[in-house]
């Protein structure tokens, strides 16, 4: 490719998506039908035109190498006539007219080592975030806890036995990147121990108004500390959200010794049924331990495993927990309720149980 | 780097089981790249120490645009000299994540060039990511992706990178064109994209029907979720199919819809549209039966966000019903409406969501010249405490005001 | 009776219960099995022991002079050996063991002029609050709305016809004396011009501090008027909670012309079925037009009436709602929607529809 | 006294109509009581002029009592003199509001003697309220009020009345002795009510089932709702009667169940119990074949109130399930505990709810050394921010802390 600077392009957005759509979604564009799902992570669309499109879909741990985006584009070529698409869930979906070529391009993915499935009532992946791999902020990692769940529960990928779609992501901090705040099951890492300050060099990185204004809690005053400009934080106010730290880097949260990962389930994002849900707290705290994070696999399998025993057809977790009851949902979970659990935020008499809708 | 593999036995670990492994993923880019080499090492000291080795801080970027690119620092560079510098560059995917295997190709020649190897594809707000470059290839990256026809998305406070469900390209449910508006909001807003002058970030998704595929009530300052007015089309036949094939349709639809505008007499299914809710579900479990109705359209949602500071939001209504048709004008003059007042008034940091319940629902309705309607609220107010303001003055009193 | 200081009675608390309870009662006190209703006003409970215990509620204005008391005395000891309760909404209810007494006594009732009904479907009394008759801070009459409520609604206390159980309130003030947050149909006087300050007086029969602390806008602040201490009142701020009357007597808030009722609606307070609900603005404002405020008396029969046709069985107001939609009310009601009706206070963000869930 | 009635023609317009007229009430007293009849024309005057004419202010009451009188003045005493002093006395009702006929008119001789012959039989609280007298008056009416064995009720920041549904006597769904409770707690707590030492009001209100026929879930600082732990009672004969007799159990009850536990064949209802929430509805209905169950209780809520000044409240649950025994100790306890807490740290005019969510409902229950239970909320915390109160530190660290 040449050297840049000679007509340099800017503003130009990306390709128009025409360019990448197969010739039988162009004819078919708008006019489906109706679609039914084949078989693990394969389903068909059906045109008003009786045209077919069949769609394969594979799961992905997202953090894929150039090697990696090849061999996927070799398979649309020899499968797709080189057409593909990614999900909104990070997964990559093959674009088939020829239903002959379904399940040689599976078992090609399988030889790559990627499981077909996804699909219907079924485990998606992991939405996720950068953790250790990229990110200043992140209280533990993304891609090892993802991949070390997945490595459990890639048997409800790969079948539709569940009671319906469970939808689990992953932040690594409380910036959440990633629909964590509304899942089935979120795995969130989290500080507990408040900022320390690197008052050398506070005053050299910082604004220290902004540094003090940055926290929701006032924790955070002007000091001078060893001579310099700096600040100091009333640690009983911190709730360890980690403004401070994005807007100044010589407020680090990151510990090892107190970082860690919440769980929280019940959220929803769909219309399906019940409106959107928010996630709620399950476990305030699970102790970093790569690489497997065995005590957190074992919480969201725990947690998949008694949802999919429990609840009805059509129920998302969010659904099944409000029709038992919270205080059942523990119970039956093994969690202990403890002072974490109750809200003591801006909203928190909202979350307050006002009626006596209980059971024994 | 034969010896990487003993060098990090903790990762080593998470090259086995049944997922795809993203260590693998970076050990095949650290084939070719030192950089990826050394993000494995850095990443098996933070599986160590339990910890992560990033530093933020120094706005890196390309020239003219404010966005696009995340600096980051390794904090033991001495150790990893070849992350020392690990930024990543965020770009703008094409409207539903649709490829070629030639583009994919030509993303990733010029990746293996002047980058690590190793992408995500996708990031959570959509972008293609590149993961961990330095400084000075930047700009040469830059030439590349426009030349072959990519450009930046968005970082920092600006319109982030929009992105759309499948929609009408392969769903069945698809109320509007997601694909279309995505690309022309994208194309409309490459000012507001790359050059930040919000006070926050602004991201935009769009969702062919409720059940919202690309969650945009739940990260979008302005998610537009397809929907329909007139009623369900239903083919009886089929429902009776679905019924004949061992669907309770009782127990599995009807005591499902949230409306309660449904009923089934063991042979005909009835819905009451003019109280169904438009969820989605019946449609969701029959589609062979049951389509949305085709007077389609899409409303048009504010506000949903992460929880930092105030605690996260859910998008809220501000156009029940609205027909998406190109030039899509009645999107956008409300859209740059809203973006003048916010601008305006707008703290820093402060999301659209939080500006709209700082000053008020009602206040931000009138600033932005729009009618107030019942569909904004999930009830009215509970609190009788009412801003009237203005109040009627006795003739006499006049004089003494 | 005798002069009182000779023996000065106190903290004596209430009379003992037992001492008015009926022998039936006595004898059946906590074995009651079931009750029916046999017409309208009229119940009997049967104890396990086999007794029977006859009810007959009459309706009340509450507002009762002791003649009319005395009269009521009369009628137990005619019919039920001198016992007789009143209820929670102020209605009488006499306590017969003989199934033959309650026709007669129902006629006596009525020559009283006091309806009988107010059983099971039907709308019971409103329970209200003092306005113009006693309280200083009333923003409309109390007894006057709610007498001419009532000889709209008659019909309904008198029947049993009702989808469910529909419960109206009346307050004459936000101070709210009565359960109007979660009536099915509240009806509430309001002001709408900010505190009226008499500058002469307000130092001497008021703390400036606490008055100006008393405002939960901070609207008031302190302010010397006239050469004389005082407050002032930033009207913008001011939404008419009249805390500061209430807090001091200088701060008037009556205003003929401005005050008025509003109306709510949906609210609950039992746990059947749905949880208890507060009520919700449905109408702003509705000019004080005694003595019969028609356009409250309208008001509220309409939304009765529109409830009375719509609603499943068993469905109290606010399930009604909930389950056609806010907006759908709002059409079917004829009520306007504006900006009063969004909440604009502590928690208004939760009030915001975020659900695509929308009929059209 | 006989021109009254053409003085007051807005008033006369309520004399007419299906419903017991209070107007009639008042001129009836007005007969032999002045102040009655001053009353009756200064509503007139508030009937043509739209406004209220009374004046608070001036502690008045009667001696060591610090409430249970609320004083009142006219703000037009040269027309009205008689209604110069206009004060109500509130007074504790007995439990359940059972009276005799000889009770009845003891007080309608001490109120005739002394007042204005008007009361509201009750007030909202639960009182009976004498509307109207004068301060001279009110010693004398106490004495004779104690001698008929009635006291005050509360008034100002103590105590109030507490009060309760009518309960097992003669309800059958009374899952507790809410008459007991009620006067046991009344009298234990006759220095609380009469002696106001509190930051704000505290009221007590008792229902023996959650159909809480006291409504004390929306105004009470301390709500007892009844309860049971065990299955509900059934007779299934019943129930298929209630279905011969035209009650639709499908539509009517299965489906009205907010734990949606039920089930019914055609036959035989079926209960899951172990998910029954208690709500009432299908006892409601089918009073004859079902009950609550056995092993009977409480739910103990605490905070509701109206909504000044942070907005309205319900109650809470505080205990999910206790036995209702005298002495009630286990409730006395904790609300004493709750008392010192509140009287120690709760601001002027601040209610026991608004203080919780002042404090933190966490916060709250370690002071009160109550444990945290899952039924004390509707659904655990949506936001992620937690106030851990200890951190590890390490080793080396420890000693330059
Ligand atoms: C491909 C994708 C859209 C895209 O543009 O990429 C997609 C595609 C379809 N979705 Fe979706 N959904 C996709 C993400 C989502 C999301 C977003 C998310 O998970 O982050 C949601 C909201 C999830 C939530 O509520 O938390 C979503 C909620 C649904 C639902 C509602 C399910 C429910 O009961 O709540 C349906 C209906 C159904 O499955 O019955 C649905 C149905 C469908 C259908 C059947 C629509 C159709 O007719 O083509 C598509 C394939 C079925 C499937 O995956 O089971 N799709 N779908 C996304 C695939 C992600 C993946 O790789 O797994
Ligand atoms: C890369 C990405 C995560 C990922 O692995 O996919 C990401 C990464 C970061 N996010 Fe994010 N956010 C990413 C999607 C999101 C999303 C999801 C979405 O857009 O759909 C959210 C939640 C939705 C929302 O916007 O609220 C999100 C909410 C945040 C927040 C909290 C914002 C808030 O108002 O609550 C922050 C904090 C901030 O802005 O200072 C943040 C900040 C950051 C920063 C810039 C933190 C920082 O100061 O460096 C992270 C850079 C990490 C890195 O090393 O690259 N990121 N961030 C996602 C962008 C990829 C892309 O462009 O496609
Ligand atoms: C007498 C009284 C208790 C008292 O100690 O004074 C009482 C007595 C009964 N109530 Fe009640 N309720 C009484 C006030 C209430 C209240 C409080 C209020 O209205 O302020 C409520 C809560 C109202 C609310 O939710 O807003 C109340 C909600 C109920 C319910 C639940 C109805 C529902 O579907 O929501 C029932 C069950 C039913 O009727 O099916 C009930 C049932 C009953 C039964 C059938 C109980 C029984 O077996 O004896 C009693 C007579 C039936 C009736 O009135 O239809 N009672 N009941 C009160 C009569 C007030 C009046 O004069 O009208
Ligand atoms: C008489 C009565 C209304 C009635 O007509 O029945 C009443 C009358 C007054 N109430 Fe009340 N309240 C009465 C029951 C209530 C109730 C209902 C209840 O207790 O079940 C409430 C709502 C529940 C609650 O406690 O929140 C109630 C909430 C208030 C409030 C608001 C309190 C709050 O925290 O939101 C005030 C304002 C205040 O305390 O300053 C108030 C204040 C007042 C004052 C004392 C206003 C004043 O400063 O003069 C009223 C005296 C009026 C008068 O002229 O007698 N009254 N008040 C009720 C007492 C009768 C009785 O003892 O039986
Ligand atoms: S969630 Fe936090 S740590 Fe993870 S990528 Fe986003 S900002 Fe970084
Ligand atoms: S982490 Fe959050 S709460 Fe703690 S000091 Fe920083 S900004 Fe304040
Ligand atoms: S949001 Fe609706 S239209 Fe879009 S892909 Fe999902 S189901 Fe289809
Ligand atoms: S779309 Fe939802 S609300 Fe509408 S009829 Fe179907 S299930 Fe009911
Ligand atoms: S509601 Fe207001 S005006 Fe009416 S009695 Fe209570 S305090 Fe007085
Ligand atoms: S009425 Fe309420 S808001 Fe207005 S000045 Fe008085 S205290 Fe403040
Ligand atoms: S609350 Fe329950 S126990 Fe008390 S009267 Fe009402 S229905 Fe009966
Ligand atoms: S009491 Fe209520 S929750 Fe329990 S079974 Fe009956 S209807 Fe269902």
């Amino acid at each position: 490719m040449p050297e840049a600077m000679q007509e340099r392009l800017t503003d130009i957005g990306p390709p128009h998506y025409e360019k990448f759509l197969p010739p039988v979604i162009k004819q078919n564009y708008g006019k489906w039908k109706y679609h039914e799902v084949l078989k693990p992570g394969v389903m068909v669309h059906v045109s008003e035109t009786g045209a077919k499109l069949f769609t394969v879909r594979a799961g992905s741990p997202r953090l894929v190498s150039t090697d990696k985006i090849r061999k996927y584009a070799e398979l649309a070529d020899k499968y797709c006539d080189g057409f593909l698409r990614f999900t909104s869930r990070h997964n990559v979906e093959f674009l088939l007219t020829k239903q002959e070529n379904i399940d040689p391009l599976i078992k090609d993915l399988k030889a790559l080592g990627h499981p077909v499935g996804g699909l219907q009532n079924s485990i998606s992946s992991i939405v996720h975030t950068q953790g250790w791999i990229h990110c200043h902020s992140a209280a533990t990692d993304a891609s090892g806890i993802v991949k070390a769940v997945m490595d459990e529960l890639a048997d409800y990928f790969e079948t539709m036995v569940l009671p319906g779609k469970l939808r689990i992501a992953l932040a690594c901090c409380l910036n959440m990147c990633g629909a964590v705040h509304c899942s089935d099951i979120a795995i969130l890492g989290i500080h507990r121990r408040p900022p320390k300050i690197d008052h050398d060099n506070l005053h050299k990185t910082c604004e220290i108004p902004s540094v003090s204004a940055s926290c929701p809690t006032a924790a955070i005053r002007p000091a001078t500390v060893g001579g310099k400009p700096s600040v100091e934080v009333i640690e009983e106010r911190c709730m360890f959200c980690a403004n401070c730290y994005t807007v100044c880097p010589s407020m680090k949260l990151n510990d090892p010794l107190n970082d860690g990962v919440s769980i929280w389930v019940g959220g929803k994002v769909s219309n399906a049924r019940h409106e959107p849900m928010f996630s709620k707290l399950a476990i305030p705290f699970l102790p970093n331990n790569p690489p497997r994070w065995p005590e957190v696999t074992d919480a969201v399998k725990n947690l998949v495993e008694l949802w999919a025993k429990n609840a009805r057809k059509y129920e998302r977790m969010g659904e099944w927990i409000e029709r038992i009851g919270w205080p059942r949902f523990f119970k039956m979970a093994g969690i202990e309720f403890r002072k974490e659990h109750i809200d003591d935020f801006k909203h928190a008499g909202l979350t307050f149980k006002r009626s006596t809708h209980l059971n024994y | 780097m034969a010896e990487t593999k003993s060098q990090t036995p903790k990762l080593d670990e998470l090259e086995k089981g049944r997922w795809p492994s993203f260590v693998k993923e970076i050990k095949t880019a650290a084939q070719k790249s030192p950089m990826a080499a050394d993000l494995l090492g850095q990443l098996e000291l933070s599986y160590n120490e339990k910890i992560g080795h990033w530093k933020h801080g120094g706005i890196v970027g390309v020239m003219g645009y404010g966005g696009g690119v995340i600096g980051r620092y390794s904090d033991v560079p001495d150790k990893f000299p070849n992350v020392s510098h690990f930024h990543t560059i965020r770009i703008n995917q094409p409207a539903g994540w649709f490829y070629t295997s030639d583009a994919l190709r030509k993303l990733c020649d010029i990746w293996e060039r002047h980058g690590s190897g190793l992408t995500n594809m996708h990031g959570s707000t959509g972008d293609i990511i590149f993961l961990g470059t330095s400084t000075p290839h930047l700009e040469p990256i830059f030439s590349e992706l426009t030349q072959a026809g990519f450009d930046l998305g968005g970082s920092g406070s600006d319109v982030r990178t929009p992105s759309c469900c499948v929609g009408p390209a392969r769903c069945e449910w698809a109320c509007y064109d997601t694909l279309a508006l995505a690309y022309d909001l994208t194309m409309n807003y490459q000012d507001e994209l790359h050059r930040p002058a919000f006070p926050y970030k602004f991201k935009f998704k769009m969702s062919g029907c409720p059940n919202d595929c690309v969650a945009s009530i739940a990260r979008a300052d302005c998610s537009i979720i397809g929907t329909w007015r007139d009623s369900i089309q239903m083919d009886k036949d089929a429902v009776r199919e679905y019924a004949d094939r061992g669907m309770d349709i009782r127990s599995e639809v009807v005591d499902n819809c949230p409306a309660k505008c449904m009923d089934w007499d063991g042979k005909e299914l009835h819905i009451d549209n003019s109280y169904c809710r438009r969820c989605m579900h019946c449609i969701n479990i029959m589609p062979k039966a049951l389509r949305p109705g085709k007077d389609r359209g899409a409303v048009v949602l504010l506000g949903s966000k992460a929880p930092i500071i105030e605690g996260a939001l859910l998008s809220s209504v501000l156009m029940p019903f609205i027909k998406i048709e190109a030039p899509y004008r009645q999107i956008k003059d409300v859209i740059e409406r809203i973006w003048d007042l916010w601008c305006e008034e707008g703290k820093n940091r402060e999301r659209i969501g939080e500006f709209i319940q700082r000053v008020g629902l009602g206040n931000f309705l009138e600033a932005i010249d729009v009618e107030p309607v019942a569909e904004m609220v999930a009830h009215p107010r509970e609190n009788p405490y009412v801003f009237y303001e203005e109040y009627f003055v006795e003739d006499e009193e006049e004089e003494k005001k």
